[in-house]
């Protein structure tokens, strides 16, 4: 909840820059929406025009993916046609850490301005994060069937994707829980700065894992990507790129709108309990919990 | 046959993600909405 | 800082001596847990001295994951939380006091346990050395991981539950190396095992800085 | 000089819920103030936020001459707290837990010896777990905790609940022994008669707001009796002033 927030007005600065470094455009474009004076009506719906741009512009370059990913790009030569799955698990993997990263960088500046703002991008980005997640580990686990025989291998990538989904549905669980909003914030903010630290450790290890114990592992195949697989791959960086602005800030809307929604309930709560003190009748109070 | 197959892993691969990020998104959207009605106007800055 | 560290182990050490439970209870379980994986693998064959590294630290993880619950549910009695705020103690140092006793918990169930292994799997400890850095190293990361996650759920209704969930994720990478550092000892080449002790070192040192330094901040936030 | 405590419109949470919706309190130095209100009125909630334990999210909230909103730090090593919860480890024995808790609050080892000794808590029951207690006997301890510590500001809530009458005699003489040695003492009590015997002031809550008993407000000694026969009619202004 705002208002417990112990410095600075209960109303709270303006949120500092959703989706900050999500995409260039994206990133303005938020900003901007965040920062405009409380004048006029707001819509209903944590649309704007920048989401709407957004928006189409993710659509049609998802469906340029299609063309490229699914019709113009040629075949592999070694992976055949599920190499086509790499346009979509490559870059889902990038925003996946991104999401992550975003979450470990706002969580260390809410415990450090403890702005309400901040809060919110590190909820926002671990659960777009985790959305990524489930796709990265999705098209991996299918990419992995036919080229390596097996859903899922202990290769080290994999791994070390599967233990992060692991911390960031902790992190998130640690959020859904209703108790205290400020004392949640903090214990959330603790998880989410250690975040890219775990991810790091694990994957070191994991690596190292792999590499110490077991000589035969799978040969991974890094087939040198050039020509329409690479426009191909570079249009799924720029696609899902739009999607995780648009779901990011969308989210961060979100999550803007529950804390102001508490505080909106606290000012209305304040109001009955001094109407209460004005003419109450001590018979009839109820005791807190 | 074995083109086939492929095939099957990439629809499910494509579609399974198609679905993952659409849901998301119109869960976002629904809360967002649904949210919106508890919040004066001048609180949601965005247009 | 130290003088509140001995201080808050020496208290949490003398509950542990006055309620036994650790004795009485956490490792009765440790060694049934042992006893379990005897069962579910065949005790006769070569898999279980294979695995023999890797069951001895799945058990002693679950049966810290006892001891760090219980250390954190000594601080959040009916008033204590408020008494430590308002006291003088240094967080960091409340902290470090309390790994400390979580730590020298895990050092009495480790010995255990390892009794435990030798006896009932026949294990044939060799590379003394590696194994008492590994399991200093992995204690010490056990410990302040745990008492920091420890810290985090205290207080909430679904603390149980939730532990593990944040805690086993992010002690992967300890029982990784602890276990690959153990099975150089046992059967390899023990030389493969010192760069695992100084990962498990490297957690140690991260989760003793991070705990230091948000122990003061979650204790506010109650 | 300052006032001890200085609440102005102070809004605090529990929370979402808020407990305190604007309470306005002004203690001097020396003073024996008792807060008095129904069940839910935010008594312990004014007590634990001069504590600094609960935030003050609005208002102005100074103790002991620092601003609470600022800085509460200064504030938590001066104040005593004796609250529902006795904040007791169950397992440790009497003598076990006022030493811990007296040398977290840098308690040499003459001043929890002495507090052991004040509170008759030096002989039988020193070597006897908590967990083997009564309440009586546990309210005692903690009492035995804050004297340790030697606060400059008592924060006292329901301290004769749950107490024989020797105990509350001693809670009452302790208080006063306090207060003379220069302490300041904001307590609650559901037991009327005898905190108000004690108390140089009444200040009475309602709803989480201050409804009678400000500093600057006229007091009348007279309407100490009908407040406490008509107990109900909390929400009257009363104001009373009483010589201890």
């Amino acid at each position: 909840m705002t208002a417990t927030t112990p410095a600075g007005p209960p109303s709270g600065p303006p949120p500092t820059a959703p989706a900050a470094g999500a995409a260039g455009a994206a990133s303005t474009a938020g900003g901007d929406a965040g920062r405009r004076p409380p004048a006029g009506a707001g819509p209903a719906h944590t649309g704007s025009a920048a989401t709407r741009v957004i928006g189409w512009l993710a659509l049609a370059s998802l469906a340029l993916l299609v063309l490229y990913g699914l019709i113009i790009s040629p075949a592999d030569r070694e992976m055949d046609d599920v190499v086509r799955l790499m346009y979509v698990h490559v870059p889902s993997a990038t925003y996946l850490y991104l999401g992550c990263f975003l979450t470990t960088l706002a969580s260390g500046m809410w415990l450090w301005k403890r702005t309400p703002g901040w809060d919110a991008l590190a909820e926002t980005g671990a659960e777009v994060a985790l959305v990524f997640a489930f796709v990265t580990l999705l098209t991996g686990s299918l990419w992995g069937r036919p080229t390596w025989g097996t859903y899922w291998t202990w290769d080290a990538r994999l791994t070390t994707t599967a233990v992060l989904t692991a911390l960031l549905a902790g992190y998130l669980a640690l959020r859904r829980l209703d108790v205290d909003p400020d004392a949640r914030s903090t214990r959330a903010a603790v998880v989410g700065l250690l975040l890219v630290p775990n991810v790091v450790i694990v994957n070191r290890s994991v690596e190292w894992w792999r590499s110490l114990h077991q000589s035969a592992t799978l040969a991974r195949i890094d087939p040198t990507i050039e020509g329409d697989m690479l426009v191909a791959l570079m249009v799924g960086f720029l696609a899902l790129g739009l999607v995780f602005a648009w779901l990011t800030i969308h989210r961060f809307r979100v999550a803007w709108l529950e804390q102001q929604a508490d505080r909106v309930d606290l000012d209305a709560a304040l109001a009955a309990r001094r109407a209460e003190a004005a003419d109450g009748d001590p018979h009839e109070k109820v005791t807190p919990a | 046959m074995i083109a086939l197959t492929h095939a099957g892993y990439l629809a499910a691969g494509w579609l399974g993600t198609a679905a993952l990020v659409g849901g998301y998104a119109l869960v976002v959207l629904r809360r967002g909405r649904r949210l919106s009605r508890h919040v004066p106007t001048e609180e949601r800055r965005w247009s | 800082m130290w003088r509140d560290a001995t201080l808050v182990a020496g208290r949490d050490l003398r509950v542990e001596a006055r309620s036994r439970v650790t004795v009485n209870q956490v490792a009765p379980f440790a060694l049934l847990v042992l006893i379990l994986f005897a069962f579910a693998l065949d005790p006769e064959g070569p898999v279980l001295e294979r695995a023999t590294p890797g069951l001895y630290w799945v058990t002693v993880l679950f049966s810290a994951l006892l001891a760090i619950a219980r250390s954190a549910k000594l601080d959040e009695a009916d008033g204590v939380r408020d008494a430590l705020r308002l006291s003088a103690l240094d967080p960091a140092g409340v902290f470090a006091g309390k790994a400390l006793a979580v730590a020298a918990e895990l050092v009495a169930l480790e010995l255990l346990l390892g009794a435990g292994v030798v006896v009932l799997y026949g294990a044939d400890p060799a590379g003394v050395g590696l194994l008492v850095a590994t399991c200093a190293a992995a204690t010490a990361a056990v410990a302040t991981a745990g008492t920091l996650y420890g810290a985090l759920v205290s207080g909430l209704r679904v603390r149980e539950t939730l532990l593990p969930l944040l805690l086993l994720p992010v002690l992967a990478p300890v029982l990784i190396g602890a276990t690959r550092a153990f099975d150089a000892a046992l059967g390899g080449v023990p030389a493969d095992g010192w760069p695992w002790c100084g990962l498990l070192a490297a957690f140690a040192v991260l989760y003793s800085v991070a705990g230091a330094l948000a122990y003061g901040t979650l204790l506010e936030g109650s | 000089m300052e006032p001890v405590v200085h609440l102005r419109d102070a809004v605090a949470l529990l929370g979402r819920f808020p407990a305190l919706a604007g309470v306005d309190l002004d203690v001097e130095r020396g003073e024996i103030v008792l807060l008095r209100g129904p069940n839910g009125a935010g008594k312990t909630t004014v007590l634990r936020a001069c504590a600094g334990l609960v935030p003050v999210v609005r208002g102005e909230a100074r103790v002991l001459g620092h601003d609470l909103r600022r800085d509460n730090r200064p504030v938590r090593r001066r104040v005593g707290l004796l609250g529902h919860a006795t904040g007791l480890f169950e397992d440790l024995t009497v003598a076990d837990n006022v030493t811990f808790w007296g040398r977290a609050y840098r308690a040499g080892r003459d001043d929890v010896d002495a507090a052991l000794a004040v509170t008759g808590l030096s002989t039988r029951l020193r070597d006897v777990p908590v967990a083997r207690l009564s309440a009586g006997q546990r309210r005692r301890t903690s009492l035995a905790c804050l004297l340790a510590r030697r606060p400059e500001l008592w924060l006292l809530d329901e301290p004769h609940g749950g107490l024989d009458h020797d105990a509350r005699e001693l809670v009452d003489r302790l208080v006063r022994q306090a207060v003379a040695a220069g302490a300041t003492v904001v307590m609650s009590s559901h037991d009327l008669d005898r905190a108000e015997a004690l108390a140089d002031r009444v200040v009475e809550l309602a709803a989480g707001t201050t409804v009678a008993g400000r500093r600057a407000e006229p007091v009348e000694r007279d309407e100490r009796a009908a407040a406490a026969v008509t107990p109900e009619q909390g929400a009257a202004p009363t104001a009373v002033t009483h010589v201890a």
